[in-house]
């Protein structure tokens, strides 16, 4: 069965908006941004194509760094850069279409963060 | 005889007088006094002569002919002077022309001395009535809107004097118009409301005003022109003056009356605003409101519609009333699209009076008792509701700051007394059963006995369908009354309630009255020249009052509807909003949900359907004018 | 006898379901299940309906529109919850977003069990919500009459 | 200009089956601007791996929607196979490939039916639906539910199809052939549907590509993009081909789907026909650790499950980036100058799944 | 007169019961095209009940005023027509009616219904050439206009003005509100206004619309069944078809934009009021 | 151009057979293996909780001690894991849905007390 190759390169953050617009340049298209929390930093994930073949840049930040917003190189980063604004209640700067949080409004703030508040349910229990 | 004479001298003393008083309650009271005078001297006048069919006045005129003659060559250097001042090369040019085209036709006939110089009939008497009654209307508002109109516009110099001065002069030239058998009397009349509708067009003097103050003046003296023309003619053709009298010149008939009337209808076409001609109106705006409503519904395009029904019977079944039928046809239908895509309500009701005129000129184009009869009616109720209109509008524009449709949102609530006025007004202009649009079915009827009828009831079938878009959609406005409507702070001047309650009386008046007034006036008029008359027949008569009498009660309703309702909030697609219809939109930000009207500007555009209009309606005329041309010739 | 038995119409929306129970109740009114022969119709416009049927667990932003869409509708009015998720928040009960059960927002008439919530299920949820519609419409007739 | 309208479109509208909110600025009936909301249908579910083992988390992962719920619980078992190192037997493989299959002849029957619906075409909406039926209908007969399947696993898949019934899928599907060429015929031909269609809401080859449109929204401009050529499961066998149109109008993205439909038809009577023998699962031991991406082709587009894992059985991160989520830019695009009257064709010309977008 | 007065009152009565069997087949037949077995025959009759059975809720006291006059209004069209009265004063009384039910929806001030106000606008423009291009045929073929002149001409109307009858069926669909012109609010159909016009009126208020449809529904099957009056029961068979023809219409095509509805209405008017009244004018 | 396609398809569907299936009148469809609910055999059940542990919607309530089986048919999602991982295979799913309720569908089942200590025994060694 044929699958897809995906290399993954760590980056830094200043270099991100150099490496993404290399990639535009390239014709990539851009497949996602997601974020991963783990403990005490976040693991960005941006991920670009042209075919099955799948480039990540990764970029590691913790609470409060800015992150530079690539809207301006892909115009529909808008809607991934907004989610982690959100969720993981990081900072992206100058997003094109920027929600101010209102993207996905949830019920406790920025629930990805780190250390969220975890109700431990008793099996069977309610919530 | 006394009579008519007093009500075409009067006004034009009093406006002397006005020249002279300067601002003060005393000339506000003295307006009020000459108008009621007026409005009671026309009524007297109704009194006087409604059951008397025609009456013929003799007066010498010899001597009024040479007044005549010198306060219009007067009136020509004064133009001359204004155009050489503003380089207005054109009119200048135009008004040396005719001037010297009507020296010429003068030096040609020599009038006999007795001669019916003035005349009543009972078409004179309802056109007196309009401009007396609601013409005196608009002069008593005009005194607490003219107060207003200065507050608000305090870097404008104040030339109210001449304002009323001239407010006057044009009753009296109206009157003049309506009651003048001499058509050299009637044609100074005429030109006499040219200039005073330039010099009230122009009244701010700024740019704009200016612009369109001559604008006005140049398409009307174009029309004078035709009028001047006429004279050469009759001139050339019976040097002996008979057919200088109106009726004389109706009385004979087609073959020797078709061009003049022809070329009288041109002049009409003009004055009556009619496509390719309606720029000027719609340029009048820049006035203050009165004089808008002066022009519109009681004044100069009724003097067009005058005498263009007054040469009816000579359109009948002929090739030119057919002609001057389709340029008001037209004009009917393109303007009151265009009525569609326009927002600023004197706009809309401009149009709208183009629109109205027109059909007037279809139907009296058509020219058979029918159709006379329709455009009569018509002119009554146009000439009631517009000025209601206009007025409301006014005062409106003076409470809220605006003359925009859309800013009239809900107005009934907040302006109750105002909304209500503008509703029937509005209601008058385009539903059943009130008066337009029973004029509007007398219109079909007359079309459908004419040759050729059906393109005009094309016309009008369109016509009417676009006109009840632009008018429900600005109902719809006033009605749309928001969640809590604030009370706005009413202090209307007593002035301008003096004249809105009267209008309003007299709108729903003509509206359950009219099979009188049509029996009353309309019929013998129309009898009086055509032997036979149309009459709305007994059942719908009686169908119509019964509607008109629903409308009245219907609103009773609301004390029924008012009890125990349970007020749901408004439906925003589920989203949570507040009574005031903020609802939370995207990005977090509180949105208020707006409702604009919808104005189609990519079919009925101002430039797209004028451009249209304009050349089909040039093209008739041309038409008119080349077939004249063959007339002669041959 | 009322009428309103005969002639419920219904208003559907979904709060925060995962589609599942959402295309079934969509289900019910095509062809095969054809809710229209009770006299059913899908208005999708509150003020029309007298049967709130919904689906899902309700999140935050929901839930104003849950309560705001109940409001609207006039009374005699059941509300029917549809999917295990409507009824009690089902598999997303302890996600952070999720109130759990539409019962937490606005009252509840009848619960369709199911994930997803078969449409003869449906059907049988709305019918037994007939019955409370009916005594609800009854005691507002009551109400009514002695006010006057 | 005071003649504008302020129109909240959604959350609550009828010919939007899932909850979505624009501000919808009109002047007459043309948008001047669209602005969305999202996050009616945020559940936050892919926290749930914190408190679920990563096997029975298949069944959460197959709820983000109920659409294209298949094909979620596949392409999450993917990526814990892929980290796993499990080879998945090649009929569980075949089997899995039907079942998608199936999902995307009741999803893009589904949306054929809305969008006619949208458009005002109630017979169109019906006769759709109750073709989509039939398929549900096999579907229930080998996996025991409507929409919601549960019969993927980890390693594996739950329930075998025996030959039987596979062959009598086959015959069910060539009689309903027919009736679903019928009506793809109505969508190309019908005069009424092609003006609401054509030439509406055009996105370009260069805009679908750059704003990152995937699946049959950039597949209707003219992008070759198909997970499935990549040749996962059992495609790579099957000799797939993707369906493209150029227009990039809402007409051609509604032609990728339905001729998608009769292209899904000939797939699973060659996945029938290839149908290799064998067992439908492979035992599952031990717990993953690391990460995968997996892409699966939904039938809104590509699909991507993130997974990260530390050798628990509770997995550290889960992350689903739906094809619709992706796809709402080139719509914020695509709704700028319509007509209001199009505003629901247009948004559903992207086939949105508010419950994928959003998890 | 005391004819005409029975006609009127007999119209009154019944013509919601022959609407509501008119709108259940309908709705039946629609059903059954679907491939559905659909509501029972008097659905429409127990829909209206049941609104009435409903709380009395309203956005705005002013909306349940302007409704109850468009009923009245269309109650009272109807009983003209019946009557034998003018035809262009039905007409107008129509059109009356309709301003009336266009301003209940402005009055609700609610987006939606704000918008379906202005497409029924649109409709009613749409429509209105038409209706007085046919009233104009009735007089040209029978010399008069009251519908009872034109109900007792000996021949059949439809042979001079064909294409009038066209034009008039044409603009049925808009007035039934059937696809593809259900633009202003549709009875079933979802579309993108919700329920469009319709959107803010609830329980009675909305009952009220109802009835006045049903009420529209037989007086526009009256003025088809006009073509035919002197052979009434050709004009029955025709009447038939023609509403089979709007239910089998309604469900073969999509909704078009309003541009459309608004071009084709004109031009069908148009040709039809050019083409035949203008051979009628010249013969 | 063409329009009115759907002609056919309708006048077809008019004269033809609704697809409607009347239910209740008829009942509803089901197959075999549909999924509708899960009942017990509680007498074999030996209350290990694994169908407790691996219900992902935490439907069930093993109580050893009480010997009781408890199903909230309002959490439940219908999957079978339950049935899968009884090692006594003594959860089965039944092909037909369970009904609407106004209120909670709690279903308690309670076990046979518990057999002899003796005779338990044996079946541990097995
Ligand atoms: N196809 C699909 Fe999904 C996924 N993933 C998408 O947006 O439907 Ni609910
Ligand atoms: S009950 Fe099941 S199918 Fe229904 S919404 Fe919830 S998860 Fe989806
Ligand atoms: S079927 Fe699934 S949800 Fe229901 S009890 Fe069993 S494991 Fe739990
Ligand atoms: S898994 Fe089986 S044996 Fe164990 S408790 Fe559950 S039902 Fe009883």
């Amino acid at each position: 069965m044929i699958e897809q190759k995906h290399t993954i390169t760590e980056i830094a953050v200043t270099d991100l908006l150099k490496k993404t617009g290399e990639c535009h340049e390239k014709g990539h298209r851009l497949v996602q941004i997601g974020c991963t929390p783990l403990g005490d930093c976040y693991e960005i994930n941006y991920t670009f194509t042209t075919s099955w073949d799948f480039e990540s840049l990764r970029i590691t930040v913790n609470d409060g760094d800015k992150i530079p917003s690539i809207s301006g190189i892909y115009w529909g980063a808008f809607i991934y850069e907004n989610e982690i604004h959100d969720l993981f209640g990081l900072t992206v700067t100058d997003i094109n279409v920027d929600f101010q949080g209102h993207l996905i409004e949830t019920r406790i703030p920025s629930p990805f963060k780190n250390a969220p508040p975890v109700t431990k349910v008793k099996k069977g229990g309610d919530a | 005889m006394e009579l008519l004479v007093f009500l075409i001298l009067f006004p034009a003393l009093a406006a002397l007088l006005f020249c002279i008083l300067p601002n003060s309650r005393l000339r506000d009271t003295i307006v009020v006094v000459v108008s009621a005078i007026i409005i009671v001297a026309t009524l007297y006048l109704f009194v006087v002569f409604a059951g008397a069919g025609t009456v013929y006045f003799d007066i010498n005129s010899g001597m009024i002919s040479q007044i005549m003659t010198g306060l219009e060559v007067i009136i020509s250097a004064g133009l001359l002077y204004l155009a050489a001042k503003y380089r207005q090369y054109l009119i200048a040019g135009l008004v040396v022309v005719q001037l010297g085209v009507v020296l010429y036709a003068e030096s040609l006939i020599h009038e006999t001395a007795a001669l019916n110089n003035l005349f009543i009939d009972p078409f004179s008497i309802i056109m007196a009535m309009i401009i007396g009654i609601i013409g005196s209307l608009i002069c008593i508002y005009s005194v607490g809107y003219m107060r207003d109109y200065h507050a608000h516009h305090d870097d404008m110099p104040d030339k109210r004097r001449w304002f009323f001065a001239l407010l006057f002069v044009f009753l009296a030239a109206m009157y003049g118009v309506v009651f003048s058998n001499n058509l050299f009397w009637l044609f100074f009349f005429w030109e006499v409301t040219t200039l005073c509708s330039f010099l009230l067009i122009g009244y701010s003097w700024d740019e704009q005003a200016r612009k369109n103050a001559f604008w006005a003046l140049l398409l009307n003296l174009t029309g004078g022109l035709g009028f001047a023309a006429t004279f050469v003619w009759i001139g050339l053709t019976d040097p002996s003056g008979s057919l200088i009298m109106m009726d004389t010149l109706i009385a004979a008939g087609p073959a020797v009356a078709m061009i003049p009337a022809a070329l009288i209808g041109f002049a009409g076409l003009t004055k009556a605003a009619q496509m390719p001609f309606s720029s000027w109106l719609v340029g009048a705006m820049v006035a203050p409101t009165p004089v808008s409503a002066l022009l519109h519904s009681s004044t100069m395009v009724k003097a067009g519609v005058y005498v263009i029904v007054r040469f009816a019977p000579i359109y009948d079944a002929s090739m030119v009333g057919y002609i001057i039928s389709l340029v008001g046809g037209v004009t009917f239908l393109l303007a009151s699209g265009i009525a569609i895509s326009q927002s600023n309500a004197k706009k809309v009701l401009a149009y709208s009076t183009i629109a109205n005129l027109g059909l007037v000129v279809a139907c009296a184009g058509i020219g058979t008792y029918a159709a006379v009869w329709a455009a009569i009616l018509l002119i009554i109720f146009h000439a009631v509701a517009k000025s209601l209109l206009f007025l409301s509008v006014g005062t409106v524009e003076h409470k809220i700051g605006s003359r925009d449709i859309e800013d009239m949102t809900g107005l009934v609530g907040r302006l109750p007394t105002l909304g209500l006025m503008m509703i029937i007004g509005i209601a008058g202009m385009f539903l059943a059963p009130f008066g337009m649009l029973i004029s509007k079915w007398a219109a079909l009827l007359a079309f459908i006995d004419a040759q050729y009828g059906f393109i005009l009831i094309l016309l009008l079938a369109f016509g009417s369908a676009v006109t009840v878009f632009f008018w429900t959609k600005w109902l719809g406005k006033l009605v749309a009354v928001a969640w809590k409507p604030e009370p706005m702070e009413v202090k209307i001047s007593s002035h301008e309630y003096t004249a809105l309650v009267p209008l309003t009386v007299l709108m729903v008046a003509v509206c359950i009255g009219f099979p009188l007034l049509s029996s009353e006036l309309v019929v013998p008029y129309v009898f009086s020249i055509y032997g036979m008359a149309a009459t709305l027949g007994q059942a719908n008569t009686i169908i119509m009052v019964m509607m008109v009498f629903m409308v009245l009660v219907m609103p009773l309703s609301l004390f029924h509807f008012r009890k125990d309702r349970k007020i749901l909030p408004h439906y925003v697609g589920g989203r949570p909003s507040t009574p005031d219809m903020h609802f939370k939109g995207s990005i977090g930000v509180q949105r208020p949900v707006a409702l604009g009207n919808y104005y189609l500007a990519d079919y009925f555009g101002e430039q797209r359907l004028s451009h249209i209009g304009n050349g089909l309606c040039i093209a008739f005329i041309a038409l008119m004018l080349i077939m004249l041309l063959m007339g002669v010739i041959i | 006898m009322s009428y309103i038995t005969k002639s419920p119409w219904i208003i559907h929306y979904d709060g925060s379901s995962c589609n599942g129970c959402d295309i079934e109740v969509l289900a019910c009114l095509t062809p095969l299940y054809d809710l229209e022969r009770f006299g059913i119709v899908n208005t999708g416009n509150p003020k029309h309906a007298d049967v709130f049927l919904i689906t899902g667990g309700i999140n935050e932003q929901s839930r104003a529109v849950v309560k705001n869409t109940y409001e609207q509708m006039p009374d005699p009015k059941v509300v029917v919850a549809i999917g295990i998720c409507a009824a009690t928040g089902g598999v997303f009960r302890e996600c952070y977003n999720i109130m759990g059960g539409v019962d937490k927002v606005i009252p509840v008439d009848v619960y369709v069990p199911g994930c997803a919530a078969r449409p003869e299920s449906i059907i049988d949820g709305v019918v037994s919500a007939l019955g409370i519609l009916e005594e609800k419409r009854a005691k507002m007739a009551e109400k009514g009459g002695k006010k006057q | 200009m005071g003649n504008q309208i302020v129109v909240p479109f959604g959350p609550q509208h009828p010919v939007l089956p899932e909850p979505i909110h624009l501000d919808l600025v009109l002047e007459d009936e043309r948008v001047v601007e669209a602005v969305p909301t999202i996050g009616y249908v945020h559940r936050g579910l892919e926290k749930l791996v914190e408190k679920r083992d990563y096997k029975d988390y298949v069944l959460i992962a197959e709820r983000i929607c109920g659409i294209c719920s298949f094909t979620h619980s596949v392409t999450y078992c993917n990526a814990i196979e892929r980290i796993m190192g499990i080879e998945v037997p090649a009929r569980a493989q075949f089997i899995r490939t039907i079942w998608m299959e199936y999902s995307r002849m009741h999803s893009h029957l589904l949306w054929l039916g809305l969008t006619a619906d949208a458009m005002g075409f109630e017979n169109l909406f019906m006769n759709a639906w109750r073709l989509r039926e039939e398929i549900l209908d096999d579907m229930e007969a080998t996996t025991g539910g409507r929409v919601i399947q549960g019969s993927c696993k980890v390693g594996g898949i739950r329930r075998d199809i025996s030959d039987d019934k596979l062959g009598e899928m086959v015959d069910h599907l060539k009689k309903i052939r027919p009736l679903l060429e019928e009506s793809n015929r109505i969508f190309t031909h019908d005069q009424t549907v092609r003006h609401r269609m054509r030439g509406l809401g055009v996105l370009s080859k260069e805009d679908a590509w750059d704003l990152g449109a995937v699946g049959p929204t950039a597949r209707g401009s003219g992008c070759d993009m198909d997970v499935r050529s990549s040749g996962y499961s059992a495609y790579g066998e099957l000799g797939f081909k993707p369906v493209v149109f150029t227009h990039g109008d809402c007409l051609d993205r509604c032609l990728v789907r339905s001729e998608e439909v009769l292209a899904a038809v000939d797939l699973v009577e060659r996945a029938v026909a290839k149908m290799p023998d064998g067992p439908i699962e492979e035992k599952v031991k031990g717990n993953p650790d690391g990460e995968y991406f997996a892409f699966s082709e939904q039938p809104r587009g590509e699909c991507m499950h993130y997974i990260k894992a530390n050798g628990k059985k509770n997995i550290v991160r889960h992350r689903v980036r739906t094809p619709t989520l992706t796809n709402i830019p080139p719509l914020v695009k695509m709704l700028e100058g319509i007509e209001m009257a199009d505003v629901p064709v247009v948004v559903l010309t992207i086939d949105p799944c508010i419950g994928c977008a959003e998890r | 007169m005391i004819t005409e007065i029975i006609f009127a009152i007999g119209f009154i009565i019944f013509a919601p019961f022959i609407g509501a069997l008119i709108g259940g087949i309908d709705r039946k037949v629609t059903a059954r095209m679907q491939g559905r077995v659909g509501p029972p025959v008097l659905q429409p009759l127990y829909d209206v009940f049941k609104l009435f059975e409903k709380e009395k809720a309203v956005v705005r006291n002013e909306v349940n005023f302007y409704i109850f006059s468009y009923l009245i209004f269309v109650v009272f069209t109807g009983a003209l027509f019946f009557s034998g009265s003018d035809i262009l004063l039905v007409i107008f009384a129509l059109t009356l009616a309709h301003v009336f039910l266009i301003l209940g929806a402005y009055a609700a001030v609610s987006p939606y219904s704000h918008i379906g106000a202005e497409r029924e606008l649109l409709q009613l423009m749409a429509v209105e050439p038409m209706l007085i291009l046919a009233a104009t045929g009735f007089y040209m073929a029978t010399g008069s206009f009251a519908v009872k002149d034109i109900a007792l001409w000996p021949e059949p109307i439809f042979m001079t003005i064909p294409l009038i009858f066209v034009g008039i069926v044409y603009v049925l669909t808009i007035k039934l509100r059937k696809s593809p012109f259900d633009l202003a609010t549709s009875h079933h159909a979802h579309q993108e206004l919700v329920k469009g016009l319709t959107t803010e009126f609830a329980g009675p208020t909305l009952g009220m619309v109802e009835i006045a449809h049903l009420y529209e529904t037989v007086f526009f099957l009256g003025i088809v069944w006009l073509f035919f009056a002197s052979m009434p029961w050709v004009g029955l068979l025709v009447v038939i078809i023609v509403y089979f023809i709007e239910i089998l219409v309604d469900n073969t095509t999509t909704r078009v934009r309003w541009q459309v509805m608004l071009r084709s209405a004109w031009l069908v008017a148009l040709v039809a009021g050019a083409v035949n009244l203008g051979v009628l004018a010249l013969m | 151009m063409q329009i009115f396609t759907m002609t056919k398809r309708a006048l077809a569907n008019l004269v033809g057979k609704p697809a409607t299936l009347m239910y209740p009148a008829t009942p509803a469809k089901q197959y075999e293996i549909s999924r509708g609910h899960v009942i017990i055999a509680i007498e074999d059940c030996i209350y290990c909780g694994n169908c407790q542990r691996h219900c992902v919607s935490q439907a069930i309530v093993v109580d050893r001690e009480a010997r009781t089986w408890e199903i909230d048919r309002l959490r439940c999602i219908i999957c079978g894991v339950c049935a899968e991982v009884c090692p006594k295979d003594c959860i089965f799913m039944e092909p037909d849905y369970p009904p609407s309720t106004t209120g909670t569908a709690m279903e308690f089942v309670q076990g046979p007390p518990a057999p002899p200590k003796a005779e338990k025994k044996p079946k541990a060694e097995e």
